[in-house]
């Protein structure tokens, strides 16, 4: 016996996560684009899209987000912090994937040092992830050694039902378990089927690839330059990487008030390294590819022993010519059998 | 022989001839629908070539890649009309040597290629004029920028508004405009700091204001942009907008040659000024 | 609240506010600010956390922040001397700032220059031009407790006599007798009056052959003078493991999260900016 | 009770004719409304798109873009360019929804002080019409605001 969530139940969860004061944020289509969006009602949920076009880092890391304004006087500076606001949020619908790179980039962001932007959002979010029955050619998450199905990153998994009634509840936190406990009433026990999980060829052997990376004659290898050729210099690989934190810090206003805000920014432009006198150590665009496959694959789970990398394949997906981690892996795992 | 085998056959002679150093084309991609830039430096490389209906990109941005024509060898190139056009702009502005620069021009029709007559940008003169008086990329296309044009200013701002609040300010259309060749884009530039850097709605819409403005007059619409926007911004309209603009306004059609000049680096004393009070 | 990891701030991306006391113009373009903490409690977490060969970020709101070495040395912590050439934004901005006028720092971060590891040895200390700030804070350091450490060479070179910072300590020094300073100028920057060498740092070096033996040298310069300067001292019999230098990058954070200091494994701003010779040289050298 | 609405409203003229007709509306105690603020270039050619975009950044409801005449541009013929920057320029604005009535162009002589003091008042009852500004100053109000994710 284990527990089930019914599907035509889900518009009364959300009414009594509301009235527990949660904000429901889940899957959605709207203007051409999917993204995780707060809905008020089940309906305004896709939870058929395989993957949505944003990821979830957009819940925990925005785009653009103030951090601090100033006023300037004679004597005196005074900031105000602008904090994210205090509400508990639920993710509903949420991929593995996704889930996975959450917990991948907090060693990061706790790093001795903690970003209160991300660990405030992080520890007010319980993530309910719910397991793939389908993947595209783009999905990679068992090559990552991850799964349709793992666990990394949520509150709570849920596997849908083989009759497509709803899903069955596995609980993983105690902050899932407390989510959960709002909707306990709504939830059934009994037998169930679960669907069969998206079957996700293996691209690539991961371990291969991290040797290869790790030794240094590879570094200056002619392969980067070969790879890296119809590489354009843009950022929607970093950008609409579930994983990628990089950031830059902007003012904006005038003399005497404004912001400080923190933006994405991405290792493939040319200006993200560059000096004040013009000297960049990454000058190339095949000095950035290799920083940025080196960066997930070697150097990030040299420090936290884990892939800065969850397999959701968007690099690959959304590349607007056609490159991405996935050919580049393939071709060193080629290089090194 | 199909047209792939023709232009596959004319790549490798080119390549072993040794009269190109480089042809840029177009290979097979991650899935049977894409096609993805080919850098092909022998003959054998040329057999991996295809040319059919889904090669879409224009890959005349490649060109301008530093250091890639400073050595005056010839760089061979996959090239449809709109790639030619971008080809004659770039000459125009000064940032490459036609003479450097071997067409395989090729043109696409509801799904069919079929190949076209020369190989220097210079002898494309006449598709350019025939470009220019049946100017008819897309209807469906104008049809949206109509649809845009018959709304209110309050209604245009607002449909605007809501395409930029995607943007995520990767850059990726401008990075794959092959005329976004600045080595420092106005964005970039913090002194002063014209418009903002960050992507929120405000920083989106004077980007993409600012971008389009760069463009006008030389945008070939070749649809690069648009497709390479990953959050699916109409930004093909604008451009054609202003394609429109500059056409009506000038008689400018981008590209039509390597002498051509650039549209906002020159005038007419009788330009028309209906709108100054 | 004091949370040691945290800097004593809840929030790691918000500044501290410090004064501008005095300002000094060293060359052209550059300049020295001496800050003072406008808050006590951040004056104290600083007294507490700073050691020689840390970094700070100082900014000005509206302009940004920008990275340099604390200049002034862990044994004068009352303030903090940074040194900077005018080149952007922020250092443009910084640099019109006056006597009184406000700015921001967030720091001290990074490592330290093991100075306790150095009692007992002599020390060498080369620098280049701009790059003399942060070898400055070892040497000040190194000074203020002279009796515990050996023989003191100090190399310092600038493209022209204008272009050397800190002219009236290296007068000092000059009139010390426990430091021998050897000073240069890049061939053609020399002014009529220049008593000193004229060469580059590294030919100058071997000139001056400080011998190894018990030694470390302590080397700060822009990339290429780093470069040759290291085969000198291979020459003159230096280990690497002997020789520190600081690495610079650009950095938005300082604190291991923005990403763009990344050189192979290592964040300049949390292992660095200090490393041995040794370290650097493990470094993916394309990247540096 | 709220204070009635007074636009803000930059003007980018050139010194050598909008700029001295000013003056000379000045000189000639010709009235015209407060609510112009005047930032003189040296011909309008030097006048970038990106001030307009700057002036509605910083909140501004109207943009005047004023210079010589064409002929009698100090620099022969940085008005000619100008010009043909501003009609694409304006073609944009426009099909991005910013409302032409409020960015004009105009063309005011140092001999035209009553021009320019009508054109003034005129272009601020207009925009006094319209009002605010509101769709781009709520772009601008979500820039300062706090987050709310």
């Amino acid at each position: 016996m284990t527990k089930i969530l019914l599907r035509d139940k889900l518009d009364d969860c959300l009414t009594r996560w509301h009235a527990a004061g949660f904000d429901v944020v889940g899957p959605v289509r709207k203007n051409n684009i999917s993204q995780y969006a707060t809905v008020k009602k089940a309906g305004e949920l896709d939870l058929g899209i395989i993957l949505p076009d944003r990821t979830l880092k957009d819940l925990f890391f925005p785009q653009t987000e103030p951090m601090f304004s100033y006023r300037i006087s004679k004597q005196k500076i005074d900031t105000e912090e602008y904090l994210p606001p205090g509400r508990q949020r639920i993710i509903f619908g949420a991929r593995a994937c996704d889930a996975s790179a959450m917990a991948i980039d907090d060693p990061l962001f706790g790093w001795d040092y903690q970003d209160t932007y991300w660990f405030k959002r992080r520890n007010e979010t319980v993530i309910v992830t719910i397991a793939c029955t389908a993947a595209d050619e783009f999905c990679m998450c068992t090559s990552l050694k991850l799964a349709p199905d793992s666990t990394q990153g949520s509150d709570i998994l849920l596997r849908p039902l083989g009759d497509n009634r709803g899903w069955q509840v596995e609980e993983l936190t105690d902050r899932g378990r407390e989510a959960f406990s709002r909707i306990e009433a709504l939830l059934e026990e009994s037998p169930a089927q679960t669907a069969a999980l998206a079957d996700v060829p293996i691209k690539f052997d991961l371990d291969l690839c991290r040797e290869w990376l790790q030794n240094p004659e590879n570094f200056e290898s002619h392969f980067w330059k070969e790879i890296s050729m119809r590489c354009i210099g843009c950022g929607t690989c970093t950008f609409l990487c579930p994983t990628c934190h990089c950031f830059d810090f902007q003012d904006e206003g005038d003399t005497y008030t404004g912001i400080r805000r923190k933006n994405w920014d991405s290792c493939s432009f040319a200006l993200f390294t560059m000096h004040t006198s013009g000297r960049n150590p990454r000058s190339t665009q095949s000095a950035r590819w290799r920083q940025r496959i080196m960066h997930k694959f070697n150097y990030f789970p040299g420090k936290f022993n884990l892939n800065s990398c969850s397999g959701c394949g968007r690099c690959t997906r959304e590349c607007p010519v056609d490159m991405g981690i996935i050919e580049t892996l393939q071709e060193i795992t080629k290089l090194s059998q | 022989m199909s047209i792939q085998e023709q232009y596959r056959k004319k790549a490798a002679e080119l390549l072993s001839s040794g009269e190109v150093k480089l042809v840029i084309g177009y290979g097979s991609g991650s899935t049977p629908d894409r096609r993805r830039a080919l850098f092909a430096r022998t003959a054998d490389d040329a057999a991996l070539f295809h040319v059919d209906a889904a090669c879409d990109a224009n890959l005349s941005g490649y060109l301008v890649n530093e250091g890639l024509l400073s050595d005056k060898k010839k760089i061979g190139i996959f090239l449809k009309p709109e790639g030619i056009r971008s080809v004659n702009i770039l000459a125009a502005e000064s940032q490459l040597d036609p003479d450097q620069i071997v067409i395989l021009g090729f043109t696409e029709e509801n799904g069919t290629v079929s190949g076209l007559q020369g190989t220097q940008a210079s002898d494309f003169t006449s598709l350019m004029t025939a470009l220019k008086e049946n100017r008819t990329t897309s209807e469906k296309e104008q049809a949206l920028v109509d649809k845009i044009e018959a709304m209110t200013p309050q209604e245009r701002f607002a449909f605007w508004q809501a395409e930029f609040e995607k943007c995520i300010k990767c850059y990726a259309c401008r990075q794959v405009c092959p005329m976004c060749y600045c080595k420092r884009c106005i964005v970039d530039n913090n002194q002063p700091q014209w418009v903002h850097t960050s992507s929120h709605t405000l920083g989106n819409f004077e980007w993409n204001l600012v971008r389009a403005f760069h463009l006008s007059g030389r945008c070939v619409e070749c649809g690069g942009c648009d497709r390479a926007c990953p959050v699916n911004i109409p930004l093909r309209l604008i451009n054609r907008r202003m394609a429109n603009e500059v056409l009506d306004a000038f008689d400018h059609f981008s590209g039509m040659n390597q002498n051509q000049e650039p549209v906002l680096a020159s005038f007419k004393k009788d330009d028309p000024e209906t709108f100054i009070l | 609240m004091t949370d040691n990891t945290q800097n004593g701030r809840q929030n790691i991306y918000k500044p501290a506010i410090m004064k501008i006391v005095a300002k000094r113009d060293e060359a052209p373009g550059v300049k020295t600010l001496r800050l003072e903490f406008q808050n006590p409690a951040d004056h104290e977490q600083f007294k507490q956390r700073y050691r020689t060969g840390m970094f700070g970020l100082y900014g000005i709101y509206g302009e940004g922040e920008s990275t340099f070495c604390v200049a002034s040395p862990e044994t004068r912590n009352e303030y903090i001397e940074c040194t900077f050439r005018q080149s952007g934004r922020v250092t443009a901005a910084l640099a019109s700032a006056e006597i009184g006028d406000l700015v921001t720092y967030r720091g001290p971060y990074g490592n330290r220059f093991p100075i306790e590891d150095f009692y007992g040895k002599n020390l060498l200390f080369i620098a280049g031009g701009i790059a003399l700030p942060p070898t400055r804070s070892v040497i000040w350091s190194c000074l203020d407790q002279r009796d515990k450490f050996g023989k003191i060479t100090i190399v310092y070179g600038a493209r022209t006599v204008a272009d050397l910072v800190y002219k009236h300590e290296l007068e000092e020094w000059q009139n010390r007798s426990d430091i021998e300073l050897v000073l240069t100028v890049d061939p053609g920057g020399e002014s009529p009056d220049w008593q000193h060498r004229i060469g580059f740092v590294p030919s100058i070096l071997e000139q001056a052959a400080p011998s190894a033996e018990n030694c470390i040298a302590v080397l700060c310069g822009p990339p290429i003078m780093i470069k040759f300067t290291l085969i000198s001292l291979g020459k003159l019999g230096f280990n690497e493991e002997n020789v520190y230098t600081t690495l610079e990058n650009r950095m938005k954070c300082g604190v291991g999260k923005c990403g763009r200091c990344n050189v192979g494994s290592v964040y300049i701003c949390k292992e660095g900016p200090v490393f041995t010779a040794a370290e650097v040289s493990r470094m993916p050298a394309g990247d540096l | 009770m709220s204070k009635p609405f007074e636009p803000k409203i930059v003007a980018f003229v050139c010194t050598y004719c909008t700029y001295a007709g000013a003056d000379l509306a000045g000189t000639s105690r010709l009235k015209y409304p407060p609510n112009i603020r005047m930032v003189r270039l040296p011909c309008t050619g030097r006048i970038s798109p990106m001030f307009i975009l700057k002036a509605l950044q910083k909140g501004a409801d109207g943009v005047l873009v004023s210079g010589c005449h064409p002929g009698d541009c100090h620099f022969t013929h940085g008005n000619y360019h100008a010009r043909r920057r501003w009609t694409v320029f304006r073609a944009l604005l426009n099909f991005t929804g910013i409302p032409l009535e409020r960015i004009r162009f105009s063309w005011i002589s140092a001999a035209e002080g009553v021009k320019f003091a009508e054109l003034i008042s005129s272009l601020t009852e207009d925009i006094r019409k319209l009002g605010p500004f509101e769709q781009y100053k709520a772009m601008i109000h979500e820039t300062e605001a706090p987050v709310s994710l």
